[in-house]
């Protein structure tokens, strides 16, 4: 309740360091959140692959909020905060829904190949953090963080363009 | 948003798939996938040159494709795979799974014979 | 405040309708807005130039928001609320900033060439609802909407796929 | 983000701008116009063949462009611009006001000479 209200102080008032999007548990939702994430990931200089793996963890993260979270439902809130840290990014996902048992989140054995079962699998081999937090009041909060190998660039763009001497 | 278009190609069915493969719109790949070998086709390739963005409930929606067809004995084949792509099937493990191939000539069978006369 | 307290209460419990983008003033961050909107857009089916028109103008309005409301600082929150309504989508920016004198918002005549002056018209040339709120406790509060000529195309995928009879 | 090559073409320099040029990268391509208009080049041809948009603030920036240029006498021209770019210029009545052409040969000096010889 305390940190609710500090953050909505926080934003009318002060500086805000984050990216929030926040929309409706509908699959067709998903790649505006995709588009903002690998958006930001090449902000702070990921790789293509970093990028590319962050975005994948989201919007499978997402999903499962869809499936698991809500049944289903296409009208629940999803809410999506990232935030670059120092060398990489973080990304929040707040549910309201269903809460997850903690031992059920778990992927198929790679294995025994089946449809479906690989989602947590791909959210956990390209995520340096993965923290599913059951313990709100209501709904779930997943936490996720990728950190570049060396220390992130820096967010301005300093490329310099090529001026030849003329004439 | 995804685009697919289906054609005969002698004894091979093409399935050209644009656009992102989700959540959202695997269900469409999934029609077409069962529609297809719900008719029993021997042999189907999928073009994927142009899918951009695919996770798990594509890959879930390939390997339905995949295992429905073993059971009457035809042929699931990928090709054109970019670099996104190409990642979540080694993430998964399926790239060995897959008949993965790079071109639309190399998957279909007669350009194969055509290459090892 | 009762219809913040209503919009909140709506968030956590009920059913949302919208999509809501919270972002830093930073000119870096307008990419995120304008893709989530062109997106926004292509699902209501608006054609390639009633999207590139209703993203000009979002585009257009955060970036007077960064430079007026914020004086440039690019740490302060933007809140675009995009909502897909009957037949096309309204979209409304709010900050927190200093308060614009709408006697003010107006672009230069465009005969008098000379760099900038350009935003407030390409706003209102765009879009069909263009309304300042300045009337708010603090900051601005933009309405922006756009219809498109006929009613929009359901929001649902419904492309029939080809598929060929087969042997 | 923004990528910008300039190079020398005969009597021409050619800016070549790709991305999109909005309030975060239009001071870029301020700098290099500047830079250029600076030493007073006497024609300079912008491609927008990658840009896939452009606001006012990237408007501004050639309007800038232009009026440096026009108080020495060198020509500012633009080529490749497509249909969201254009509609920009359009809405903002500046398609009259800017020299636009379709391809960078019909921007060129040479080529017209040769087109109208
Ligand atoms: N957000 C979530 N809430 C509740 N359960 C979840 C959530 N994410 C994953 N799970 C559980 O983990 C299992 C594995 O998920 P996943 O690997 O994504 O594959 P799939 O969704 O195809 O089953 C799910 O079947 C579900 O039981
Ligand atoms: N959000 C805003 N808050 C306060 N003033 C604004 C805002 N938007 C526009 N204006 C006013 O309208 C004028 C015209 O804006 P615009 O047409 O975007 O061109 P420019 O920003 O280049 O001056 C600005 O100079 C400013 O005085």
């Amino acid at each position: 309740m305390k940190a609710t209200k500090r953050k909505r102080a926080n934003l009318h008032n002060k500086t805000i360091d984050t990216v929030e999007f926040r929309v409706a548990s509908d699959p067709k939702l998903l790649k505006i959140i995709r588009a903002g994430i690998t958006h930001l990931c090449e902000l702070i200089g990921f790789t293509p692959q970093q990028s590319q793996q962050t975005t994948l963890a989201v919007d499978e993260a997402c999903s499962n909020i869809i499936k698991y979270a809500y049944g289903g439902a296409t009208d629940k809130p999803i809410i999506v905060t990232a935030r670059l840290i120092q060398n990489g990014i973080e990304i929040i996902l707040r549910d309201f829904g269903k809460k997850a048992v903690p031992a059920e989140i778990k992927s198929r054995d790679l294995d025994d190949l089946r449809p479906g079962g690989l989602g947590v699998h791909l959210i956990r081999s390209t995520m340096d953090v993965v923290s599913y937090d059951t313990s709100r009041k209501r709904g779930n909060e997943l936490r996720l963080a990728k950190f570049s190998a060396a220390p992130a660039a820096a967010a301005n763009s300093d490329q310099t363009p090529v001026v030849p001497a003329s004439s | 948003m995804l685009d697919i278009v289906t054609r005969q190609k002698d004894q091979a069915v093409i399935v050209a798939i644009s656009g992102d493969v989700d959540l959202y719109s695997s269900p469409e790949v999934r029609k077409v996938l069962i529609g297809l070998t719900g008719r029993k086709a021997p042999l189907i390739v999928v073009d994927l040159r142009a899918v951009s963005y695919m996770d798990s409930s594509g890959i879930a929606t390939l390997v339905e494709g995949l295992q429905q067809m073993s059971k009457y004995g035809g042929e699931l084949r990928l090709f054109g795979l970019g670099a996104a792509v190409r990642e979540v099937f080694e993430l998964s493990r399926l790239d060995k799974v897959f008949q993965i191939y790079d071109s639309e000539a190399a998957a279909l069978p007669d350009n194969q014979a055509a290459e090892t006369p």
